[in-house]
C-alpha cells in the first residue's frame, strides 16, 4: 500500500506529473487552491505503485510518497 | 498629429526614431525592457538596426563604435546596467563622441529592486566615471516631453559632440499616458561629422577616434577643452520650468517624477493659501543655478523633494549659496513621495519647524 | 512498516518556491538539494546564486548563500572558495547570465580550474526579464528581442557553452543532461553529483549544464514546453559529458 | 474627478490590455490619464495588475496605491489588495474565477460570474468587458461609446469583428449594473 | 621599529598585510601594478592568496565573495579599472560587506594617461554606482600615512560593515619615501563576523549575502539604516589635518599630493608675510564640513587645489555656504601643480584679484 | 631597370613604432598592412585597436582608426560594422586584452558572426603593463604577477583561444600562425589575407591567433625570444586551421 | 645586382635579420644612432641574392630592398 | 639644501637602483627623501628615467622637472632632458655610450667615459656608480660613507662581495671630480 501527498496548497496544476505517471491515476482537482489553481490529486490510489515518478517530475516538491512495507 | 497612448519606454524608442536614430544596442533589465521590445519590432521597419548587446559593457563599446563612424546611435539600461557603463562614458566623453544614453532607474544600492527610483542622479551629474568630465543630462516628466526631448538629445550630442543622457525612472518608463505625435515624420538634418572613422574614400589624412593623451599637457588640454565646451552649454542649453514661482514664499523642486508630485503638492498648498512654488530643472546639468539665486530674493525656504536619500538637494545648496535654508524631502529604495506627505512637510516648514 | 519513498529534502528550505507552473528550476533546486543531502555537505557547503529567475534560490536552498550580480557569480564563487578552500562552493546560473554577461568569468573560472561546481540552466531565453534573446535561443525562436525570430544574420548561431568550455584544460568536468521527463532527471542528478565529488576531491571545476523549460517566455503550456525541449533544444544541444577526468570515470 | 481604478488578475486574463482599455476611454473623451503596471518579477506567470487613473486634473503620479474601485480576477488578488482599497470604494469581482468572499464591511462589493456570462455570450474572451460594463455603470466614470471607441484603436484590425460581441458585454455588464442599483 | 625606503605602491601592499588582510585580487593597471607585484611575491610568505583576476569587474566580485565569507580582503586599480568596479561597489554597499578598495588615480577622462591625477574624487566621494550610498574614503598624503591607513582602513571597514576606499594618484604610487616599519607584527584583532556565509557548520539558521530588497519598503529600511550608520560615521571618523589655520586669512586646501604641495606653498606664504594656512581633508567622506565653518570665521577666502577641473572645491562651498568666497586652483589630465604657480595664485587672491 | 622586392606597404604611416627591439608586433603590423594594400583596401578599411603595447597603432595604420577600451575592441567593431556593413572592420588585439578581459566580447562578435576580421596577438604576457601573467602564460613561466612561475593549482591552465572560439558556429575561420621565422611569416601572412578574404565574402567572423614575442618582458634578447617562442609556445599552441568555410578552401 | 637599404636610424640593433640573412652578410655597425642603438648593415652587397628575407623579419620595417634587373 | 637630480638611460642601465642607492644615502643622513621613476609606456626596453629629491625640508611634490643634475646614460636622454635642467646646473655624461655634445652653455657638464673605467676596474657594472663618485663629490649631496652603507641594505646579501669594488668605482668617480675642479 502505497500513500502518494499533495501539498495541495502548494500545486501549481502544471499537469507533469499526470502526464509521467504510468498508472494515469493523477488528476486535477476541480475546486481552485489559494493560488488560485486547480491542484492534482490521486484518483485511485489504490493502484498507485509508489514508483515515484510523480514526485520525481513535480517542479515545485509538491508530492511525498511513502510506501506501507509488509510486516512479516 | 494624432493623439495616442504610449508607455514611457516605448517613448523612448519612438522619439529616437524619429530624431533619426537608427542604431540601437542595449540590454535588457527592468525597468526599460520594453524598450528594446519596441526597438526590435521598430528598427527593421525603418532600415535601422536593433542589436542585443552580451552586456551593458559591450552597449556602450558598441556605441563608441557606431558613434564614432558618425551615426546618430543609443542605449539604454537601468541603474546596475548604467554602472557597468561607467568606463564605456568616459571613453565616449574623451573621444568626444555623440551619443544617447538611457537611464531608467530603479531601486538601489545594489541589486536593490525594480521599482521606480532617483538614486543615480550623482553618477549622472558629477560623473560616474573616473576624470573630468560632464554629460549633458536631460530629466523628462511626462511621456509627451520624453517623445519631444529624444530629439533635443540626439541634436545636443550632435551639436556640442558630447554624449547625452536622458533619466527617467520605473514610472516615467512603464506608464502609459496620450501623447501627440506627428502623422509625417522629417528626419532632422545632422551635422556633418567630418571626424568619423568611416574609411578614408578617398580622403588622405587619417581619421582617429580616440582618448588617449599620453602627453600630460595634452590631456590637460583636452580638459580644458572640455570645460569650455561645458560653459557654452551651459550658457546656452539650461532648460527648467517654473510654476507659479513669481510671488512663492517657499520653493518645490526636484526632478521628473518627484517634480510631477511636487508640482501637485504646490496646488494644493496655494489652494490652502501657502505660496508655494515650484521649479523644476529640465536639464539636470548644466543645472539651473541661476533660477535659484534669483528666487532666494523673495523665497524664505527651498524644499528639494527627491526619490533618494538627497543628491539634486546639494546642487540646490551650491544654487542658494547660503542665502536661504534649503530642505529636503525624500523616500528611497523605490518608495515614491506620496503627494500628501510632502504637502504636510510643507505645511510643517511654513509653521516654523524644522 | 512505512518507508519513505520521496520526500523533500534537507538541504531545501520549507519556502515555496515562486517559479511559474511547470518551469523545471524547481526540479533542478531539488537535485542539487538531494545531492547534497546525499553527500552530507549541508553544513558545508556555499551557494552563489546570481540575477535570472533563480535570483531568490538563496530563500529555497537551506545552506549560506551568496546573491551575486549578473553575470559573476564565478568570480564570487572564487572569491569565497579561495577563503575556504575545504568548503563547497558551487553556482547556479541561467544562461543570459552565464553565457552571455558573464561569459568571462565562467571562462576563467573553468581556465584557472577553480575548485567550484556550476549548474548551469539552460532555457534557451531570459526568464526573469520578459523573455529576451539569450546566446542559447534556437535559430528561428521567438523572443521579445527577436520578435520575428532569431536570424544568423542579425543574432549569430548559440553558444554551445559546454563544448566550448570543455576545450579548456582547467575544465575537468563538463556533461549536458536535460529535465525533462523522470529518466532524464535520475541521469542529470547523476551528473550533478558527479560534479561535486570532482569538487571534493580537489581536481577542479565542473560544470552541469541543464536543459530547462521556460513556459512563461516560450508561450506554450508546461506540457507542451517538455515537448519543445525534447524535439528542439536537444538536438542543437546534444546530451552527453564532454570531459571527465580518469579518476572518476 | 479623480478615480482610480486597481485591475488584478493572473498573467494572461487580459488584465493590461482591459485596463488600457479603460485609460484609452478616458483620453478619448479628454481626461487626464495614466496606466501603469505592476512590473515586479511576481508578474511571470504569477499575478499581474495594473493601475489606472482618469482625472480632471494633471496627473501626479499614476501609481494607485489606494484604488476608488478594485478589480479582481483571481484570487490571490483579493487577498493582496482588499486591504488597499479606499474607503467607501468599490470592489467588483468574477466570481466565476474567485468563490472567496471580501471580509471589510466599508466597500461596495459586486460580484460578478464574468465568465459564465460571456459564455452565454458565446465568448469567454468578454468577461473582462462585462465587468468593465458594471464599472462604467456605477462610475460614471467613461462613457460607453468612449469605450467601443476605443476597442477600434486597442483591438488590431483583424479583430474587429469582435467588436459587436465585446460592445454586447459591456452592454450586459452595464445592465447587471443598474439591476443592482435597483435592488439597493 | 625600522626605515626603509618604500615605494607607495608596495606601502600599500605591506600596509594591508600588516593590517591582517590575506587575500588580493586585483588586475594590472599603470601606475598601481607595483602593489600586484609586490603581493605576488609577499602573499605565499605570509600564507594569504595573491590572485590575478580576469578583469576588473571579476576582482571587485571576488572580494565580494571574499568578504562574504568574512574575510580581510581587498582590490586595487587605477581610474579606468576603478569606472569598471562601480557595480560591483554597489553591491559591496548593498550587502554591507567591508573590504578596501584601492584606487591610485591616473589622467582621464577615457583612457586619458598614467600619469598622476585627481579626476575621481566625485566618483569615490558622491557614488560612482548606481543608487544612494556613501563609501568611507581615506586620501593618504605620504608613504608613511599610507602604511598607517591601511590599518585604519580595515578596521573602519570592518567595524562599519562598509567598503573603504584609499584613493591615492600616480605620484604617491610610484614614489618612493622613507617610512619606519614596526619590527615585530602582531596582527590586528578582527571583530567576529556572525553574519559571514561560510558555510552552516552548526549553525542553523543559514547566512545569506544580498542586496536585493525587492519590496521597496525594505529598501527603503536598507537605504535609512546605511545613513544612519553614515551619521556615526560622520561623528565619529572624520578626519583631517590642520596647518598654521589659527590665524590665517587666506586657507588653502586639497588632499594627498596636492596638500602637499599647499602646504609648502603656506610656509613659502607666511615666510612672505601672508598669512595662510592649511586643511588637508583626510577623509574626503566623511567630509570634515565643520572646520571649514570655523575656519571661515576669520579667515577671508579659501582656495582649493586640486590636481582636476575642480572636485573637491564643490564640497568646500557646501561646507562653507556662502559665508566666504572659495575659490579654485587646478591642474587636469595629469599635470600637477607646481608650488610656484599656486603661491603666484595666493598672491593674486590676496591682492584682492579673482 | 629597378625592380622594389620590399618595400614598406602604403597601408603604414612613416611613423616610427614605439616597440621595443626585436619585438614582432612590428612584423605583425606589417603583414595587415601589406593585405590591406594587396586587397586593395585601404580606402575601405576601419581598424580598432585596444590598450596593449599596440594602443598607438593609430599612430602606424595609414587607415581610419579607433582607440578602444581595454578588452572592448570586438564590441567596438561591431558598432561600426553595423553601420558600414560595406567597409572592411578589423580588430588588432593582445592576449591580454582577447583572452582576459575581453574574453566575452570576443566570444559574443563570434558566436553573431560579425563581419568583422581578428588579428589577436599573443605573447603570453602582458606587454605595455610591465609583464604580469596573461591567461595565455604558460605553465611555469614567470612573470612579474605570477614570480615563481605560472602554477596550475594557484592559476590554472593556459587558455588556447582559437581551438575555444572554433567550437562556435559563428566563428567561420580561425588559425593560429606564428612570425619567428620567415618561412612562417609568410604563412602569416596568407592566414591574414584569408581572413580579410572571408569579411569581404560576408561569410562571417574571422581570427588569426598570431605568436609573437615579448622580449622585454621576458627578460630575452630578440634572438632568445625567437628560440624561446618556438620551443615553448608552439608546443602548447599548435599552429594551424581550426577552422575553414567550404567556400574559401 | 641588389641593393638592400637600411633607415639606419630607425634601425634598433635586434639581430633579427642578420640571423635569417642566408648569406651572412648583415652585421651591426661599431657605431650607434640617435636611439643609442648600433644599427644593421650589409657588409659585402654584391653577395646579396635580393631574397628580402631580412626585409620580412624586420620589425621595424627598416630595409627595403631593390634588384637592377638585367636589361636585354 | 634642495638638490633634485635626474638620471636617465635604456631600461636595463641600472638607473632606476642608482637613484634608489641615492636617495637610501639621503635617508641615512637624516634628510627628507624622495625617489620617482618616470612610468610611461616608453619605459618597455625604451628609456628610464628616475628623480632623486634630497632636501633638508619636507618634500612637496617629488617629481623632477627641473633637475639641478642631470646623469645622462644614452644619447636620447641627452636630447630629452638637456633643456631641463636649471640654469648654472649640472649635467655627468657616461661618454662612453654617448658621444654627443652638451649644447647649452649656461650649465656645467662633465663627461665621464664610465664604463671604460669600470671595465679598467674588472667590472662594467659599477660604471654607474663611478658617476655616482662624481656627483657626491662635485654637489656633496650626501657622504660617500652614507652610499656605502646604503649598498648594503639595497644589495641583496648574496651580492655583498660586490661592495668593495662598488666602494672603488664611488671613490675613483670622485677622484675624478676633484681633478677636474681643479682643472676649472
Ligand atoms: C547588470 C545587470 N544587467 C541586467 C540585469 C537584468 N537581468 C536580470 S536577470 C537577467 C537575465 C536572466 O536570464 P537567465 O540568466 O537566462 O536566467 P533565467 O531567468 O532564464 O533563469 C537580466 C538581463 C541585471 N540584473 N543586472
Ligand atoms: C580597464 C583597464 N584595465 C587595465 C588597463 C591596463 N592595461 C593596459 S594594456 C593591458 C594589457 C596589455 O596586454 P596585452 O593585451 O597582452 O597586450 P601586449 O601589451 O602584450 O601587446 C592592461 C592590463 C587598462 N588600460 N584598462
Ligand atoms: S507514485 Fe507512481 S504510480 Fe503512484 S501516483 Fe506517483 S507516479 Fe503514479
Ligand atoms: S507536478 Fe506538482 S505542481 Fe504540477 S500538477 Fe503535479 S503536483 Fe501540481
Ligand atoms: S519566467 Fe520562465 S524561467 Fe522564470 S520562473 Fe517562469 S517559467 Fe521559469
Ligand atoms: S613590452 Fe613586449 S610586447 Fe611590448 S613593445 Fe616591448 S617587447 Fe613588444
Ligand atoms: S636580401 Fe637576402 S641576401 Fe640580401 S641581405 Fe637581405 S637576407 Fe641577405
Ligand atoms: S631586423 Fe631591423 S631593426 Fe633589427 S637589426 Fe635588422 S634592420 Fe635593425
Ligand atoms: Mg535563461
Ligand atoms: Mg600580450
Amino acid at each position: 500500500m502505497a500513500t502518494v501527498t499533495f501539498r495541495e496548497e502548494r500545486c501549481k496544476g502544471c499537469e507533469l506529473c499526470i502526464s509521467v505517471c504510468p498508472e494515469k491515476i493523477i488528476v486535477l482537482a476541480e475546486h481552485y487552491n489559494a493560488m488560485g489553481f486547480h491542484p492534482a490529486t490521486v484518483v485511485e490510489m489504490d493502484k498507485c505503485k509508489a514508483c515515484a515518478i510523480c514526485a520525481r517530475m513535480c517542479p515545485d516538491v509538491v508530492i511525498e510518497v511513502v510506501k506501507e512495507e509488509k510486516q512479516d | 498629429m494624432s493623439k495616442v497612448l504610449m508607455k514611457g519606454n516605448e517613448a523612448i524608442g519612438e522619439g529616437a526614431i524619429r530624431a533619426g536614430c537608427r542604431h540601437f544596442f542595449g540590454y535588457p533589465i527592468t525597468p526599460q525592457s520594453e524598450l528594446p521590445h519596441y526597438l526590435a519590432k521598430r528598427m527593421p521597419e525603418v532600415g535601422g538596426v536593433f542589436l542585443q548587446a552580451e552586456s551593458e559593457t559591450s552597449s556602450i563599446n558598441m556605441v563608441y563604435g557606431a558613434a564614432g563612424a558618425g551615426f546618430r546611435t543609443m542605449t539604454s539600461s537601468s541603474s546596475p546596467g548604467l554602472s557597468l557603463m561607467q568606463e564605456g562614458i568616459s571613453y565616449l566623453v574623451g573621444a568626444e563622441l555623440p551619443c544617447v544614453v538611457v537611464n531608467v532607474m530603479r531601486g538601489g544600492p545594489g541589486l536593490g529592486n525594480i521599482a521606480p527610483a532617483q538614486g543615480d542622479y550623482f553618477q549622472a551629474v558629477k560623473g560616474g566615471g573616473h576624470g573630468d568630465y560632464k554629460l549633458v543630462v536631460l530629466a523628462p516628466a511626462s511621456v509627451q516631453e520624453i517623445i519631444d526631448m529624444m530629439q533635443v538629445a540626439f541634436d545636443l550630442a550632435d551639436q556640442y559632440r558630447t554624449p547625452v543622457m536622458l533619466v527617467g525612472d520605473g514610472i516615467l518608463g512603464q506608464m502609459m499616458e496620450p501623447v501627440e505625435l506627428a502623422d509625417e515624420v522629417t528626419l532632422p538634418e545632422v551635422p556633418a561629422k567630418p571626424w568619423a572613422a568611416s574609411g578614408l574614400k578617398g580622403r588622405k589624412k587619417p581619421n582617429i577616434v580616440n582618448s588617449l593623451y599620453i602627453v600630460p599637457e595634452d590631456c590637460e588640454e583636452l580638459n580644458q577643452r572640455l570645460f569650455a565646451k561645458y560653459d557654452v552649454i551651459a550658457a546656452q542649453e539650461t532648460r527648467w520650468e517654473e510654476y507659479r514661482l513669481e510671488d512663492a514664499e517657499i520653493v518645490l523642486t526636484g526632478f521628473g517624477t518627484a517634480a510631477r508630485i511636487a508640482k501637485s503638492v504646490v496646488d494644493k498648498a496655494r489652494s490652502e493659501g501657502i505660496k508655494a512654488g515650484l521649479i523644476r530643472p529640465i536639464t539636470l546639468w548644466p543645472f539651473p543655478s541661476e533660477v535659484y539665486a534669483k528666487a532666494a530674493a523673495h523665497a524664505n525656504k527651498f524644499l528639494c523633494v527627491e526619490m533618494s536619500m538627497g543628491q539634486m538637494v546639494e546642487d540646490v545648496r551650491l544654487a542658494v549659496n547660503g542665502k536661504k535654508p534649503v530642505h529636503f524631502y525624500g523616500r528611497s529604495g523605490g518608495m515614491v513621495p506620496l503627494a500628501k506627505d510632502v504637502l504636510a512637510e510643507v505645511k510643517k516648514l511654513m509653521a516654523g519647524g524644522e | 512498516m512505512a518507508k519513505v519513498i520521496f520526500k523533500r529534502p534537507d538541504s531545501l528550505t520549507d519556502k515555496q518556491f515562486h517559479y511559474c507552473p511547470g518551469c523545471t528550476h524547481g526540479i533542478i533546486h531539488r537535485l542539487v538539494a538531494e545531492v547534497i543531502d546525499e553527500m552530507g555537505l549541508q553544513d558545508d557547503t556555499v551557494g552563489v546564486c546570481p540575477v535570472g529567475c533563480s535570483v531568490f534560490a538563496y530563500d529555497y536552498f537551506n545552506v549560506d548563500m551568496f546573491q551575486a550580480s549578473h553575470g559573476r557569480a564565478p568570480a564570487v564563487a572564487t572569491g569565497i572558495k579561495r577563503c575556504l578552500p575545504e568548503r563547497t562552493v558551487f553556482t547556479y546560473q541561467g544562461d543570459g547570465d552565464l553565457a552571455s554577461i558573464g561569459t568571462a568569468e565562467i571562462v576563467h573560472a573553468a581556465a584557472r580550474s577553480e575548485k567550484i561546481t556550476t549548474i548551469f540552466v539552460n532555457n534557451a531565453v531570459y526568464g526573469m526579464t520578459g523573455g529576451q534573446m539569450a546566446p542559447t535561443t534556437l535559430p528561428g525562436q521567438k523572443t521579445t528581442t527577436s520578435p520575428r525570430g532569431r536570424e544568423k544574420e542579425l543574432n549569430g548561431l548559440p553558444v554551445r557553452v559546454s563544448e566550448m568550455l570543455a576545450t579548456l584544460d582547467g575544465a575537468v568536468y563538463v556533461a549536458r543532461v536535460s529535465v525533462h521527463d523522470p529518466k532524464h532527471i535520475v541521469q542529470a542528478k547523476k551528473a550533478i553529483r558527479k560534479a561535486f565529488e570532482i569538487q571534493k576531491a580537489g581536481l577542479g571545476f565542473a560544470l552541469v549544464e541543464v536543459l530547462s523549460t521556460c513556459p512563461t517566455n516560450w508561450g506554450l503550456s508546461p506540457k507542451e514546453s517538455i515537448k519543445w525541449l525534447a524535439e528542439n533544444m536537444i538536438p542543437y544541444y546534444p546530451l552527453g559529458v564532454f570531459k571527465e577526468p580518469a579518476e572518476v570515470k | 474627478m479623480l478615480q482610480e481604478v486597481l485591475i488584478a488578475g493572473f498573467g494572461g486574463q487580459g488584465v493590461l490590455s482591459t485596463g488600457q482599455l479603460l485609460a484609452y476611454a478616458g483620453m478619448i473623451e479628454n481626461k487626464q490619464v495614466a496606466w501603469i503596471p505592476s512590473y515586479g518579477p511576481e508578474m511571470r506567470g504569477g499575478t499581474a495588475n495594473c493601475g489606472i487613473t482618469i482625472s480632471d486634473e494633471p496627473i501626479s503620479s499614476p501609481l494607485v496605491t489606494e484604488p476608488t474601485t478594485l478589480i479582481v480576477m483571481n484570487r490571490p488578488s483579493l487577498d493582496k489588495f482588499e486591504k488597499s482599497v479606499v474607503p467607501g470604494g468599490l470592489i467588483l469581482i468574477n466570481s466565476s474565477l474567485v468563490d472567496q468572499k471580501v471580509t471589510r464591511q466599508d466597500l461596495q462589493v459586486l460580484e460578478i460570474p464574468a465568465n459564465r456570462i460571456a459564455e452565454e455570450l458565446g465568448n469567454t474572451k468578454v468577461a473582462n468587458n462585462i465587468i468593465l460594463g458594471v464599472l462604467i455603470e456605477l462610475t460614471g466614470i467613461v462613457s460607453l461609446e468612449a469605450v467601443v471607441e476605443s476597442l477600434k484603436k486597442v483591438l488590431p484590425a483583424r479583430r474587429h469583428n469582435l467588436i459587436p460581441v465585446n460592445q454586447q458585454a459591456l452592454e450586459k455588464g452595464m445592465q447587471l449594473a443598474k439591476e443592482f442599483k435597483n435592488k439597493q
